[in-house]
């Protein structure tokens, strides 16, 4: 036999090739800063768990320049998975009516209504508490 | 465009791999004349008539359905017959390689096998528990109940989304996109009965579950037929099936 | 060297050789069957059909009509008893085609629809969109993989058919991916590898289209059948002769001139039928001989459209508007706004003739049998006598489940009788082969094949056209001569072995000379116009006293093939006047 | 060629979804809120809210709930993205590893909210 095909194995940094790939890293990358912030979260919770003060303690923390940085790559990384995960949920939800199958822009757009209304009615507890 | 020179020729470069010649693949640039109407395979058809008659690449239809000339052209996954010359006039420059991940066999032809055999291993065909007689006419299919597979039926196995999937590259044993929406094809027409023969390649880690949405594959896909869906959607089925399975098993089935 | 020994070899993985294999499996499943094809099946170019395939099925139609349209169609040159079952089983292949999955368009109801074609009395023409080939070729190989005794041989290239005192015994064939020699042994062989469409310039047809099973039998000693007859399909995208479906004007559409007058009424296809009111059998649905040579006379008045890309009349579908294009033909949008930068929702398609079949090929019977014991063949390889001197659109393919079926059965029932051919029987022809080829792969001579090749497509479109005269005949006789003689001082450069596609290419090239000249000297045999074949010499009508026949044309080695004759098939249907529009009306047919 | 079995990945799916949809539609205003707007103030304002929402058992299963899910769904992705970086590891420590990560953190989660 004569054949000898070659096999390029994938280099490690295959993700670097195109943009679609390094994309997809960023998107994957963003759950970094998301998982440190549950983390803390919880450390939020020991910390409330422990009184006011010390609760209070963490919050300084959290909108210190420093903390509000943090905050700012952590909430840039939840709307870059926001994003993401919005435009591929369309590819899985698919909904049908009888013949009707709801538009993927709808399903889209269905979930950016809920995340607007989420996010402002948070902000109106956390605000009027 | 209109700023853009419109020259007589255009450079490509070629890979070059002669399994008895070479030890890795090489790089091999030609002058070819540039027409706004060529495709990049009639330029590769130009090369080896009359520039280098040992190149190797396989063609046929040139129209774009028989899946033939898949190439990584200028490192992107795609058909050479439906792209042109025209869409790399910025670039000035055209570099043609075998599909990536793929081993390779010769100059531009990947070794495909592997591929076809994956097609093949899912039960790509109609599964009934009763065949129907002929004589009693066709199983009825309303354009509702077609409208659910035919997207996924338009696959015209060119292995473009295999040279676009890293979860392939990084474990070939991956079945891969158009296996994976082969079987959901048979998986999602009306008349077929034989879903839960072919749940098993899909349950398995070579099967959906190998997939992290990375969705190149739907991003190259020549015929639209958006294989990343129809993983995705088959990680909900095999979901299910997991589901009903444990509850199988603690009912003792 | 590897042998392989199978009872059934099946030469092609397109619809006809996928049909063929499921059906010897399912006659007889203890049989092996092995399906050697130069490409994976699904690359075969079945998968470029997209119009339909006919079958009757509407309760106003009647199988009679079918069998009336396909005879007139062809010119009564059709084998009236292969006509005459082939009506009476189309439909039910399609059906089984359903069953195994198919995608064909549906009624809102659920059932299969039909849309209208070319030469067709009423709609029968079941469709899958504008990729009928495309879905059927992928049923059947789907579906041929519930046979686990069926065995691919994908990307093995078939090269000569070994014979015994006039029984096949196998073939030769090359391992592309090795380069390497494999006899097949079998009990029988069936030949299904599809048209010769590449021997011309301007064709529709894929670059595999070279005619290989035709050369191999017609060197086997098997004649070829009807080769001057030649379709030139009449909407192929100018430049690259890409495929513009019939179904374009069996949904409607129109051609027009560069006047944007619609030419075909002055071509005995008129009255001319109100736009977006397609009527059978008139102007845009006369059949695709009548169509090609009224784009012949508009070339000749001067009537037509200079693009860069050549001559072209417009294929206007503007009026079917994009929900429907979309719908029915989605394909052809795609192929329109790619290759000619055309969107046919807002503007006309540049369209012009090319090579699309050849009705000709290799002689075989109502049961797909050649004249070699063992040997069967189907498909566009074949001249089974369906489609006589013009083949309707929509009959190929459905004729690959009706013949594709008989040639695997037929094979099937063959083999259990037969013995197991021998090794030491064929080894001499081996040898003897494989040392020509392999001579052939490191040829020095001065000829770049390549050029030879463009020659023939050049000197064939130009001498073997839509008309022909004799002097042209003879010219191009000459041609081919002296590219035979070319071709045997031809020079490689790739002596390695693994796939080396400049040697296949090489032995392609081969195949497309002697199959050129099978139909340039059936051509020029043939006095009289019919069908396909027009002359324009003093023999323009048809001739049935001399030429109710078919032509059969012998492969002499090194030289000129020999022709010879043979009585057309008939059975209800007398030769008539084959008329198109208002005249077949008046004539009262 | 293979043999197909069952891969358990069903789970780790579910819960990734789940959390997919928590940081979605609730991390990034969850974390305007505590960059933001939940300042420390001597009134203790911010302490007393939380501990109000937090002693209602909606408030419990809410916060659990978005805690717990974005620990799986993060970490299953760097889970599969230190895979595609080609880092190597042993298959099942690699597993308990990170789903253990998350479980453990969930579990001390769920009893922190108990005892408030």
């Amino acid at each position: 036999m004569n054949r000898k095909p070659y096999q390029q194995p994938q280099a490690a940094t295959w993700w670097f090739k195109n943009h679609f790939y390094r994309f997809y890293m960023l998107r994957e990358a963003s759950s970094v800063p998301v998982f440190l912030y549950a983390v803390w979260l919880l450390l939020g919770l020991f910390r409330l768990n422990q009184g006011a003060l010390e609760f209070n303690a963490w919050l300084a923390l959290n909108t210190s320049g420093v903390g509000q940085i943090l905050h700012l790559v952590v909430i840039a990384a939840a709307l870059l998975h926001a994003y993401t995960w919005f435009q591929l949920t369309p590819k899985i939800l698919v909904l049908r009516f009888g013949n009707f199958r709801v538009p993927d822009e709808w399903v889209m757009g269905g979930h950016y209504v809920t995340w607007v209304l989420v996010t402002i009615g948070m902000l109106w507890l956390a605000i009027t508490g | 465009m209109s700023t853009v020179h419109v020259p007589s020729t255009i450079k490509i470069t070629v890979q070059r791999y002669r399994p008895e010649l070479d030890d890795k693949p090489w790089q091999q640039a030609f002058e070819v004349p540039y027409h706004f109407d060529l495709s990049v395979l009639e330029s590769l058809n130009y090369i080896k008539d009359n520039l280098d008659s040992s190149l190797s690449f396989r063609w046929s239809c040139r129209m774009a359905i028989c899946g033939s000339c898949g190439f990584m052209i200028n490192g992107v996954p795609k058909l050479g017959c439906k792209t042109f010359l025209r869409d790399y006039l910025e670039q000035g420059h055209i570099t043609i390689a075998a599909l990536d991940n793929f081993p390779i066999e010769k100059d531009l032809v990947a070794d495909i096998s592997g591929f076809v055999e994956k097609l093949e291993t899912v039960k790509p065909y109609l599964i009934r528990k009763q065949e129907k007689p002929l004589s009693e006419g066709e199983y009825l299919q309303t354009p509702a109940e077609v409208a659910r597979y035919k997207q996924f039926s338009q696959c015209i196995n060119c292995g473009l989304c295999y040279a676009a999937c890293p979860q392939f590259g990084r474990n070939p044993e991956f079945l891969g996109p158009a296996a994976l929406a082969l079987a959901y094809r048979y998986n999602k027409d009306s008349r077929d009965q034989g879903s839960s023969e072919r749940m098993p390649f899909l349950n398995s880690e070579q099967g959906v579950w190998s997939c992290t949405f990375v969705g190149y594959c739907s991003e190259v896909c020549p015929k639209h037929v958006d294989p990343a869906a129809a993983i995705n959607q088959g990680k909900l089925d095999s979901t299910l099936d997991y589901g009903l399975n444990l509850i199988g098993m603690a009912g003792g089935k | 060297m590897q042998t392989i020994k199978t009872d059934v070899l099946i030469i092609g993985a397109g619809g006809g050789g996928l049909r063929a294999a499921i059906a010897a499996a399912e006659a007889n499943p203890s049989i092996t069957i092995a399906q050697v094809s130069k490409v994976y099946p699904m690359r075969s170019h079945t998968v470029a059909a997209e119009g339909g395939a006919a079958g009757v099925i509407q309760d106003h139609d009647d199988v009679q009509y079918h069998f009336d349209d396909t005879v007139s169609g062809g010119d009564w040159l059709c084998d009236q008893d292969v006509v005459d079952y082939f009506v009476r089983h189309a439909t039910e292949e399609n059906m089984r085609l359903e069953h195994w999955g198919c995608p064909w368009s549906r009624k809102p109801d659920g059932r299969v629809n039909v849309r209208a074609f070319g030469g067709m009395k009423i709609e029968r023409t079941w469709f899958a969109a504008d990729k009928t080939g495309f879905h059927i070729l992928h049923t059947l190989f789907q579906t041929s993989l519930k046979f686990p005794q069926i065995t691919r041989y994908n990307e093995y290239f078939c090269t000569n058919l070994l014979v015994k005192d006039g029984v096949v015994q196998g073939v030769l064939a090359i391992d592309i991916a090795n380069g390497t020699f494999v006899t097949f042994l079998a009990k029988s062989v069936i030949i299904a590898t599809g048209g010769a469409g590449r021997v011309y310039r301007f064709n529709t047809n894929g670059g595999i289209v070279t005619g290989d099973g035709m050369a191999m039998a017609y060197r086997a000693g098997v004649p070829l059948r009807d080769m001057e007859f030649v379709q030139y399909h009449p909407t192929g995208l100018p430049g690259t002769g890409i495929l513009m479906t019939e179904g374009c004007r069996g949904e409607g559409g129109i051609l027009t001139n560069t006047d944007g007058y619609r030419y075909l009424q002055d071509y005995a296809l008129g009255p001319e039928t109100p736009i977006g009111e397609p009527k059978n059998k008139y102007m845009e649905l006369g059949p695709r001989d009548r169509l090609s040579q009224a784009f012949w006379h508009e070339e000749k008045k001067g009537r037509v459209i200079n693009t860069d890309r050549g001559t072209a009349v417009n294929l206007d579908l503007r009026h079917l508007g994009e929900a429907k294009i979309n719908e029915r033909l989605p394909f052809i949008r795609e192929l329109a706004k790619s290759y000619v930068g055309v969107d046919p929702v807002y503007a006309p398609i540049p369209v012009r003739p090319t090579v699309h079949y050849t009705m000709g090929g290799i002689q075989t019977n109502i049961r797909a049998e050649t004249p070699m014991t063992g040997l069967y063949a189907v498909g566009e390889c074949a001249s089974s006598g369906l489609h006589g001197a013009n083949r309707l659109g929509s009959n190929s393919l459905a004729e690959l489940g009706v013949f594709g079926r008989v040639a695997g059965e037929q094979a099937a029932l063959h083999a259990k009788q037969a013995d197991m051919p021998q090794m030491e029987d064929v080894q001499d022809q081996v040898n003897e082969q494989k040392a020509r080829w392999l001579a052939l792969r490191s040829a020095k001579g001065a000829e770049n094949p390549a050029h030879i090749r463009k020659e023939l497509a050049d000197v064939m479109e130009a001498g073997v056209g839509i008309y022909r005269l004799s002097s042209e005949l003879d010219s191009t006789k000459e041609k081919l001569a002296s590219l035979q003689e070319r071709y045997r001082n031809i020079g490689l450069n790739d002596g390695t072995n693994v796939f080396n596609t400049e040697w296949l290419y090489a032995i392609e090239l081969g195949f497309l000379l002697d199959v050129g000249e099978a139909m340039v000297h059936s051509a020029s045999g043939r006095t009289e116009s019919r069908g396909s074949h027009q002359r324009l010499d003093g023999f323009e009508t048809r001739n049935d006293v001399d030429f109710l026949k078919h032509t059969l044309a012998y492969w002499q080695p090194g030289s000129a093939p020999k022709t010879a004759y043979q009585d057309v098939v008939i059975t209800t249907s007398q030769p008539a006047t084959r008329a198109y529009g208002d005249a077949a009306n008046k004539k009262g047919s | 060629m293979n043999t197909f079995k069952r891969s358990n990945e069903p789970i780790a799916w579910s819960l990734f979804g789940a959390g997919g949809m928590v940081v979605a539609f609730i991390i990034p205003v969850l974390a305007i809120i505590t960059g933001f707007l939940f300042v420390p103030d001597s009134s203790l304002r911010v302490y007393e809210l939380i501990d109000s929402w937090l002693s209602h058992w909606i408030g419990k299963v809410g916060l659990f709930l978005i805690i717990s899910l974005t620990l799986y769904h993060t970490v299953h992705r760097v889970y599969h993205g230190l895979h595609d970086l080609h880092v190597k590891g042993n298959d099942v420590l690699m597993l308990v590893l990170f789903y253990g990560t998350a479980t453990v953190l969930s579990v001390v989660c769920a009893a922190w909210l108990l005892v408030i």
